[in-house]
């Protein structure tokens, strides 16, 4: 019970704070919904049981790429607001329908999942993975998926060096 | 068992919430009294005896004035941000152990609110909630000064964030656990303070302590000398009263946490030493105020002291010394842990 | 042949923009700013925070000194002197008395010209105290500034004792001084001097050899000793480029001639050696202010002044070393009215606060608040 | 009771709100923010089959969509920042062009 209010409200709070994301006009604003939509999901996965992932989801996410936005959102300094040149040749409402098609693709998914029944059952009360969530991921990142995670570290790096390209004037 | 899972969690929560209020509160005083002392002063000494009773004053004083909301400035978020700043700093205490369980009214009742699993890494990501307080107040202000500051303020804050973090890995692999409790439970099972087993750590630890908690020498975002008060120019009454106990909350929430990571958290001076047991007639959460108030004389003391950082040496200390010497100590750490 | 609006148009729009162009940030420093000193404004363009131009504004302590000293009697003018320099009032009153008493060829007694380097040395070392005070407090070192303004209350409570005033002293006549030293004044000066030599070694001990301190000022605001000479510093803002210019030796005026002193000179021409050398100065000063008083002459404290004091027609310019730099009075006497004709000053915290713009270019805002302190001006003297 | 079927469908609506702010706004910053919430969808199916199944991989790949959003941050804002000290917009309209 305690478990589905708290469900309910969490996801009110994450796809209330999505829509505002998305049709907010000033930048600010929406990059403060987008935090808080972070913060609501963090919630979610503490919900799950993943501790681990409810943190580095605050700490990556909402303490770390969300506050390069606001940088740039600040940096950026607009005289003339974004949307006002319209492009003649766009169509936004062809880019809604698409929308609408994937959500309707999804939610085909969804009903068809519901048929055939969920292979195991939730007991997550008291297991390891609740318990030593830290331990185990940790261990799964080192072990199976080594090469994964180094490739993510590589990427990181790139994307380091990529962006301090960009961003400098001259080198 | 309403008993132990709501009402006790509540009122601890309660008394921590009071007790920090306060214990900012007269931060406050302490900071002005210390550096009076410092500079051969006396400080506040007019309200109550030897001025105790200033922060009252103050509080009286900052809730009576005048709330200025600049005309220009997004008011929404200009509301917002000393909220912003002030939440994290209060929440952090949700996971600090001022205290082993002890027995009260026939119940073992933990000196701490909680002990979550990944609890340095909470403490570690609230905090880096309450730098958007900075950033949104300076931009929300609509004001030149302010901005400059909180670009000033994120930057360093992020830089010092990774510095500090990587002190904490290496303080997490000493450990082998994030939980707040275990890791003073660890230190004492070792019979040592984390401090001596990691001095490096521990020195890069206060000093990208200082720059996170914006205190001098790296106060430059709020620097009155040059951008006349930083993000909270604008600000007045309460709102401006917001950033200031934020940012000494601040203070004893990094006091505190460095009291738990390296000098023991509760523990008493040589945990192990049977010689010294007479000590443990002082009881184990005085020991931990103690320690913790020792940290904050200490910032106060570096306060009167020093002169300030320029912003772009601030940066270079952080990214090119006390980033690599963490990454260091890293590498060092799982050396010796390995060969161990 | 200036350029006009038209022309500066047309350059405009000839120069191409650079490819990766970041919106400048105009920053109006002041007047109301705690670290310009008063009333200075500086309007910074910034990029980042990095300084690519300035313009200094000034003029808002303007009293018009110099016109109105060209309507009061000679000795009224001293009061008014008080008012430009009001950290080192003294210093102004010596200059001036010493110019009208140039311009009647009086001769002052021994005994006054003692006093005078004594109490124009008190005042270098108050002067140099409020500087040390508020440029430390600018590079955020808080406590030298109450340790500094310690010793700044002592020399303004002797200067009390001598004449009454803490601030505005009004403490010399044309042709001497109006009172002698108070009984035992003396001890109390060479009492101060002990404490102060001890206090200066407190301040290199919080400062010279900081780590942070260094960072901040070594390197910052170089100038070269002829960029110095050229742009017409003065005082130890020229002598921390490494020239040994100092009036005090090169044109002795009152005693110096016969004190033994050195003038300390920088190496560089940074913030660094230009606080070195007022840090010297306080030694210097000590030492000046202890042969002063130890060898004071017995005698009159006034020479012979005609009761209505009325120079000769004729013009003169005299400049004596106040703790900014060179202090010079040019006045214009017609030989027939109680007032002077015409009433100049050359003030040097004016003339050192040219180098500013010069100096905080390519610095960072927090540089700038060092630098403005590093000049050491008085917006009193500036402004007049 | 919370079946995985909540979470799915869930999940899919902030991943069709992301997709909507990606068509249909044309400020490039919103455009990456709406990106960020389909790759915040992708991981709340992740992690609820994770609790579902109990196995930590889901967690893990949870990790890695975090550690590729933090790069495409990154890379993405520099370029926003390049395009627009040329161009002073952020309209995406404008970013016909494949060169400067």
């Amino acid at each position: 019970m305690g478990e589905a209010i708290a469900f309910y409200v969490i996801s009110a709070l994450i796809l209330g704070f999505a829509v505002l994301v998305i049709t907010t006009r000033n930048t600010v604003h929406s990059v403060l919904f987008l935090v808080l939509n972070f913060l609501a999901v963090a919630a979610l996965y503490v919900l799950l049981t993943a501790q681990f992932l409810a943190v580095i989801q605050i700490l990556v996410y909402a303490g770390g790429i969300v506050v390069l936005y606001l940088f740039v959102v600040m940096l950026v300094n607009l005289k003339r607001p974004p949307e006002v040149h319209a492009d003649p040749h766009r169509r936004s409402s062809l880019g809604f329908s698409l929308s609408v098609l994937v959500l309707a693709e999804l939610a085909a998914i969804v009903v068809y999942g519901r048929l055939t029944p969920a292979p195991v059952a939730a007991t997550a009360e008291g297991t390891d993975l609740a318990v030593n969530n830290v331990e185990r991921i940790g261990y799964l990142l080192y072990t199976d998926y080594l090469i994964p995670f180094e490739v993510a570290s590589m990427l990181l790096l790139v994307a380091m060096i990529g962006a301090i390209v960009l961003a400098k004037r001259e080198l | 068992m309403i008993i132990d899972t709501y009402v006790i969690p509540l009122l601890k929560i309660l008394i921590v919430l009071n007790a920090t209020l306060v214990g900012v509160t007269f931060m406050v005083l302490l900071e002005r009294k210390v550096i009076a002392w410092v500079q051969v002063r006396l400080g506040p000494m007019r309200v109550g005896p030897y001025g105790i009773l200033q922060p009252i004053a103050d509080a009286v004083k900052l809730l009576l004035k005048e709330d200025i909301t600049p005309a220009r400035a997004d008011k929404w978020v200009f509301t917002a941000a000393p909220i912003i700043v002030m939440v994290p700093a209060l929440i952090t205490f949700a996971v600090i152990p001022f205290g082993p369980a002890v027995r009260l009214f026939g119940r073992d009742v933990p000196l701490y609110i909680t002990d979550i699993n990944v609890g340095l890494l909470y403490i570690v990501s609230v905090a880096s909630i309450g730098v958007y307080g900075i950033i949104l107040g300076g931009w929300a202000s609509n004001s030149k000064y302010p901005l400059l500051a909180s670009l000033r303020a994120s930057a360093q804050l992020i830089s010092y964030e990774v510095a500090v973090t990587m002190t904490l890995v290496s303080l997490i692999m000493t450990a082998g656990t994030l939980s707040m409790v275990k890791i003073v439970e660890s230190q004492y099972m070792a019979g040592v303070w984390y401090a001596f087993v990691q001095p490096v750590a521990f020195v890069v630890f206060f000093i990208g302590a200082l720059a996170e908690t914006n205190r001098a020498p790296f106060d430059m975002a709020e620097a009155e000398q040059e951008l006349t008060g930083g993000f909270h120019t604008e600000y007045s009454g309460m709102r401006f009263a917001l950033f200031f106990l934020a940012e000494y909350a601040n203070m004893i929430v990094i006091s505190s946490v460095s009291t738990t990571l390296f000098l023991g958290g509760w523990l008493r001076p040589f945990p192990n030493v049977a010689a010294l047991s007479f000590l443990d007639f002082v009881p184990a959460w005085i020991w931990f105020l103690l320690k913790t108030f020792a940290f904050l004389y200490v910032f106060l003391w570096v306060r009167a002291t020093l002169p300030r950082y320029r912003y772009d040496q601030l940066m270079r200390l952080g990214w090119k010394v006390l980033i690599p010497i963490a990454i260091a100590n890293i590498i060092v750490t799982g050396i010796v842990k390995v060969a161990l | 042949m200036g350029v006009g609006p038209h022309e500066k148009v047309k350059m405009e729009a000839t120069t191409p923009r650079p490819a990766f162009d970041t919106e400048e940030l105009v920053i109006n420093m002041g007047p109301q700013h705690p670290s310009t000193h008063g009333v200075l404004r500086v309007v910074l363009r910034l990029d980042g925070e990095k300084v690519v131009d300035s313009d200094v504004i000034i003029g808002y302590l303007h009293r018009g000194i110099e016109k109105l000293s060209e309507n009061r009697n000679w000795t009224q003018i001293i009061l008014l002197t008080d008012r430009m320099d009001y950290i080192a009032a003294a210093t102004s009153n010596v200059g001036y008395c010493q110019t009208v008493e140039k311009l009647m060829a009086l001769e002052v007694p021994r005994r006054a010209q003692y006093i005078r380097t004594a109490l124009c040395e008190l005042q270098r070392i108050a002067s140099h105290c409020l500087w040390l005070g508020t440029h430390a407090m600018d590079i955020g070192a808080m406590t030298v500034f109450l340790y500094a303004f310690r010793e700044r209350e002592l020399i303004l409570d002797l200067f009390e004792e001598y004449c009454g005033a803490r601030l505005t002293y009004n403490s010399m006549r044309i042709g001497g001084l109006p009172l002698d030293i108070p009984s035992g004044w003396d001890k109390k000066v060479l009492a101060f001097c002990d404490i102060q030599m001890q206090k200066v070694d407190e301040y290199e001990e919080l400062l010279t050899n900081n780590r942070i301190w260094l960072e901040r000022t070594r390197d910052i605001g170089v100038i070269s000793a002829r960029d110095a000479t050229a742009i017409g510093l003065s005082g130890p803002a020229l002598r921390g480029s490494g020239v040994p210019r100092d009036i005090r030796k090169d044109e002795p005026y009152a005693a110096y001639s016969e004190m033994k002193f050195d003038v300390p000179i920088g190496t560089r021409g940074d913030t660094y050696d230009r606080y070195l050398v007022r840090l010297e100065e306080f030694r210097q000063s000590v030492r000046i202010i202890r042969q002063a008083i130890e060898g004071l002459p017995e005698g009159p404290i006034i020479g012979k002044v005609p009761r209505l004091i009325k120079p000769p027609a004729g013009e003169t310019y005299h400049a004596i070393e106040s703790p900014k730099g060179e202090i010079g009075f040019f006045i214009v006497s017609d030989g027939k009215s109680t007032n002077p004709y015409r009433f100049r000053v050359r003030p040097p915290s004016f003339c050192n606060l040219q180098a500013l713009s010069r100096l905080i270019k390519g610095h960072l805002v927090a540089d700038v608040v060092a630098l403005i302190g590093s000049i050491d001006i008085v917006l009193g003297e500036v402004d007049r | 009771m919370i079946t995985p079927t909540h979470y799915m469908v869930l999940s899919a609506a902030l991943f069709m709100i992301g997709v909507i702010g990606v068509m249909v706004r044309r400020n490039i910053i919103v455009i990456f923010m709406s990106i960020e919430l389909i790759l915040n969808a992708v991981n709340i199916n992740l992690v609820a089959f994770s609790y579902q199944l109990q196995n930590g991989i889901g967690q893990v790949f949870a990790i890695f969509v975090i550690a590729v959003a933090a790069a495409e941050a990154a890379v993405g804002l520099g370029i926003i920042l390049a395009f627009y000290r040329n161009k002073e917009t952020i309209n995406i309209d404008e970013m016909s062009v494949m060169r400067w």
